[in-house]
């Protein structure tokens, strides 16, 4: 268990209210009908992006999925830029050329969303491979979540980072459902860091709605992949608050389940409790970072509604370098 | 006779064959209750779940595969690839499998499989989400391609799909789905491959079109005819077997010739159409051929921008214009 | 431990045989010019394809792999059309369309040799979904190196198989390489049945090169998928005796090695004595039995040569059914 | 210069880029000391191995992957896919990951990436390990596609791909590696790519030929010269960037095109030159554009069967009397 500074705690808690209230804000965006495209939202996850995040340096690495918004925002990205980019302007981190599921941030180590299921996996092997080779000591995070691990690119990915003792730690988000799929119905074994022993590498599951415990955990095994000890799986269990989209029917799951989830296991009120209760932050501060939260959040919309669309002329550049 | 989409349509194709033999199958991802990414299959999990219709785990490779042995051991499978991009993972099993197992194992293997898988841009799906791929499955020996435009015809390949013997790559503009409406007969019918079909007939211009294209490029003849041209447009439904003689017969007459699909035009089916036709009915040819296609870049997110990629009413126009 | 017949073990024994001298003739051919293209012979692992395959029924399943010559004669395939296909005749399995990595027989369950490392994984999915469909208690075997065992294609086979609890025995004959690079260099588990946790189903490592030992155990493994208690994985440890394909100069290993496991352990010396010793049959039939054995594989070698190859105007043929 | 073979040409390349720059890596199956299935990388792991060249598990989606992720990290890589057709295993990080990032992300990313790959027939290696697969790239928006004929030009165009910095498909056929010997500099020298090179010059007919076929092209006009028909021959050596002015200039000249690849005709390469060169000289084409390339079936094992499917000098010869 490490130790975790009050500052660095209260900086999690920022991040993850971050996460909670760009996404609502995003969702709100989507009811409008000011967003188009197939948006999902990482609600219900914060604990899992801002617990591993809180472990790495700017300089290392993380590769995303399509609910990416969230690893983005702890990993240090600019909610502004993001907005502007789902919003589709020429300021967003993309040009408005990727959208929702193409955000990157390749300066501080965002090697991209990622539309594919699955797709990030081979690549933090190459980033893991990289650092590797370039002996930088930079550490990669792959993020992927229950359903990507019944690809066969997260079977060759973890062997092939096994083999060659890559510093990567890959990190499964169990949200329970891969768009209508229950995990139970798609997933071979109950917990899906059991599938480390297919690898000779450490597994580990935990409650992902803790943040605290994510950190803990995540910091052991960014700290070995960063001594060159090899890379590591952690499943975070969580549960995906809203549709696979926004505007998912949900024909498949009970509004009660989700309802619970929600009222008895929301990590920020968790974390939140948690910190009042030891006296690490007192409520009325607490206040006052929502408060600030939400105007990041106002400023990021306005920045992203103030500015342009890339002029059409400029659709066939950034093909080629 | 009832009107129905293009979604509805492909259900009640499904449905029917589910009903006429109990070894034709649907898999894919989320295709049960929440009944496929643009609802293709909803509805159908009550009477079929289970027993013809079946959720997969999220594994390309083991979707392809599974039609695969499936279709090698007595089944008709009909896989479900969630969207046309998705199928670049599992392309050893469509390519080096599927569409080669009988004439490698010298003619003794049948392989009644379908894909059927959504293509096409204009909705802001972005670059993974939004290609139209056909003209690789075109370079394939052993696959038959189909790009149906219309419910009536949907209806009729995809059951026609599911009869055939062999790897069949069925794809579905994911814009067709919900917009297009059509009377479609209550009896049953097929519609054989390699028959396209003249979506209006027209003297002066020969304009091929795939799939969404068929639409826009009606709309863009409403438009040239006001311009005094009148556009005759062919949609092959299917492109592999493609219906050389319906192109050629209508190139005899109107001595010009565009083709006008999504993908880009590098390399594109476009190419090829150009080419046969070049090919066989050259002396024919009044002016050079002209392509319409996608700019040659991915499908960008942003709504003016995917549309300055996707080509539309107004390239048609342009290119039949500048013969 | 189950009770087998002296009869049955003589049949092994018989099967066992064929394969080595079907093999040493394909060799034989391969040096002479008379073959052409890559061959891999299964020269060593002949207890593998033999006690697995003498569990299954005619009308079970089987996928096989680029190193196939011994799995097609384990379910029984006939080495004449078998050799007349290495040659590329008109006669062989395949017309001399297939070739070595092609050989199929589907009327006794032989769904392809495959070129495709690990391409026969999901095909065997969708044969045992067949089977299960069908409600036929049929079962599947799927042959895969240890080199596939790295491939995608095995973690979603296995996954999906489990999920669906389909009757398909996965066996992994892992003799030690793959091309030039040994397991241990690319393969991040000491046994690959390790693997088999992932799925939640049963994994077993044996001495493939003891084909009682194989047979005991696939014949529970094939028991347990018939009753439809769903797949597991059975890794059979072998040794590759040739080069990867035949002319393989094999610079990644010395002939010591390879001399040792010839002399040492060669499973069909080590099944031989067990039967003399066991007095099950006696040393003076065995003699007689590899004669037989010898006189199948000139008359294989024979119809072979004798047969024409196809007409070429018949080689766009087989296409489309 | 000294004499080099296609492999030796390439093997040079990779040794001279690995010394200049040491963030240029190499890895794939059995590369190090087994040297590469076809001896490329042979003799190269006692100096790199472990440092610059990697053995890799069986795991083509992994090592595509790795390629991509390496490259958007600072190192340079040249993946090799022991044959083209592995190479549909790991489609989607070629297509969804390698060729779009860099648009996907506003420009951000540079993916320096080779992936060098044997292909093609003529080895009795059967239909899963003998396609031509050129054409899925080059409909790829993204990806540089190089396919080269003669060692000097392996040599300059894989130093080339090395230092571009984007996603490269570099195609090499099998049968060049050991049976082509060409004189090559000492000194340094790249081939830009976009630049065609006339390999025979002529005047009555141009014939467009991509590797292999550029030495059954070579000979096919030999022949024809005693017919009184005198070919200039194109290779464009890399099909995209296309130089399409090399082309054109020719055909301008020769009013005659016939196009040759091994891959299948149907949906191949030849299409888009056919279809390029009549949408922008169709003028000066005096008889019908011709394509030569594989008979549509998979490629057969046996030796007389494979011959069938794959265009040889006849086929050339006959195309070219046709027109
Ligand atoms: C290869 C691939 N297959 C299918 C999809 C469609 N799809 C997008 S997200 C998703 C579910 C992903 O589930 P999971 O990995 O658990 O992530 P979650 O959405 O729960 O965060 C699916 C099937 C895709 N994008 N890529
Ligand atoms: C997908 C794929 N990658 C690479 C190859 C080339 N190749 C053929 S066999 C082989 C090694 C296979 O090793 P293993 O699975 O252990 O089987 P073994 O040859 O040892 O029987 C390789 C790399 C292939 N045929 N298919
Ligand atoms: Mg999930
Ligand atoms: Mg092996």
């Amino acid at each position: 268990m490490v130790e975790l500074s009050n500052e660095k705690m209260v900086d999690m808690f920022k991040t993850m209210l971050k996460i909670r209230h760009f996404e609502l804000r995003v969702k709100e965006l989507v009811l409008k009908g000011s967003i188009r495209g197939g948006v999902h939202l990482y609600l219900g996850e914060e604990a899992v992006a801002t617990g591993v995040c809180a472990c790495l340096k700017k300089d290392d690495y993380i590769t995303s999925t399509h609910r990416g918004h969230g690893h983005c925002i702890a990993k240090g990205g600019d909610i502004s830029r993001m907005m502007a980019e789902i919003l589709g302007k020429e300021t967003g981190y993309c040009k408005g050329k990727g959208g929702s599921m193409h955000i990157a941030d390749i300066d501080i180590g965002i090697l991209g969303a990622n539309g594919i299921v699955g797709g990030g996996l081979p690549i933090s092997v190459g980033a893991a491979f990289s650092c590797k080779k370039r002996k930088t000591h930079q550490v990669v995070v792959s993020f992927f979540g229950d359903g990507a691990s019944n690809q066969g690119s997260f079977h060759e990915s973890l062997n092939m980072a096994s083999v060659w003792k890559l510093p990567v730690v890959y990190v499964c988000e169990n949200n329970q459902y891969a768009v209508s799929t229950h995990v139970s119905k798609s997933t071979s074994v109950k917990d899906v860091s059991i599938r480390a022993s297919s690898y000779g590498i450490e597994g580990r599951s935990v409650d992902g709605n803790d943040v605290l415990t994510v950190y803990n955990t995540a910091k052991e095994l960014i700290d070995i992949a960063r001594q060159g000890k090899g890379p590591s799986l952690l499943e975070c269990k969580t549960y995906r608050w809203e549709g696979h989209y926004v505007g998912d029917p949900m024909a498949y799951r009970c509004k009660e389940d989700v309802d619970k989830q929600k009222s008895e296991n929301d990590p920020i009120v968790r974390f939140e409790g948690y910190m009042v209760n030891q006296k690490i932050v007192p409520a009325s501060e607490i206040e006052q970072i929502k408060k600030e939260t939400i105007d990041l959040v106002d400023k990021a919309e306005k920045f992203a509604h103030e500015s342009k669309v890339l002029p059409v002329e400029k659709v066939t550049e950034d093909i080629f370098a | 006779m009832a009107e129905k989409t293009f979604a509805e349509a492909l259900r009640e194709a499904i449905k029917e064959e589910f009903l006429r033999d109990e070894n034709v199958v649907l898999f894919g991802e989320d295709v049960g209750i929440h009944g496929g990414a643009f609802g293709v299959t909803r509805g159908l999990w009550d009477e079929f779940g289970g027993k013809q219709l079946f959720d997969t785990p999220l594994s390309e490779v083991a979707i392809a595969g599974t039609a695969v042995g499936a279709a090698m051991t007595g089944l008709r499978p009909i896989a479900e690839m969630m969207y046309l991009d998705f199928i670049t993972i599992a392309m050893d099993q469509v390519v080096n499998q599927a569409a080669k197992i009988r004439y490698m194992f010298g003619g003794k293997a049948k392989l009644p499989l379908v894909i059927r898988t959504p293509c096409g841009g204009g909705r802001g799906n972005a670059a993974q989400h939004s290609q139209s791929l056909e003209a690789w499955f075109v370079h394939v020996p052993g696959l038959k391609v189909v790009m149906p435009s219309t419910p009536y015809d949907a209806k009729g390949l995809l059951k026609t799909a599911i009869r055939d013997d062999n790897p069949v790559i069925f794809i579905e503009h994911k814009l067709l789905y919900g917009t297009i409406r059509q009377d479609i007969p209550s009896e049953e019918y097929l519609i054989p491959f390699g028959k396209g079909d003249i979506k209006r007939e027209g003297k002066d211009v020969t304009l091929v079109a795939t799939s969404l294209m068929v639409h826009k490029a009606l709309k863009a003849a409403d438009e040239l005819l006001k311009h005094g041209i009148n556009v005759e447009i062919i949609d092959p439904r299917t492109l592999f077997p493609l219906d050389k003689d319906i192109i050629i017969n209508s190139v005899k007459k109107t001595g010009r010739l565009v083709v006008v699909h999504e993908a880009p035009v590098r390399a594109g089916i476009g190419a090829e159409i150009v080419a046969m036709v070049t090919g066989e009915a050259f002396e024919y040819l009044d002016s050079p051929p002209r392509r319409v296609g996608g700019l040659h870049c991915p499908i960008p997110y942003e709504l003016e921008l995917e549309k300055e990629v996707i080509p539309d009413e107004e390239d048609i126009i342009n290119a039949v214009k500048s013969l």
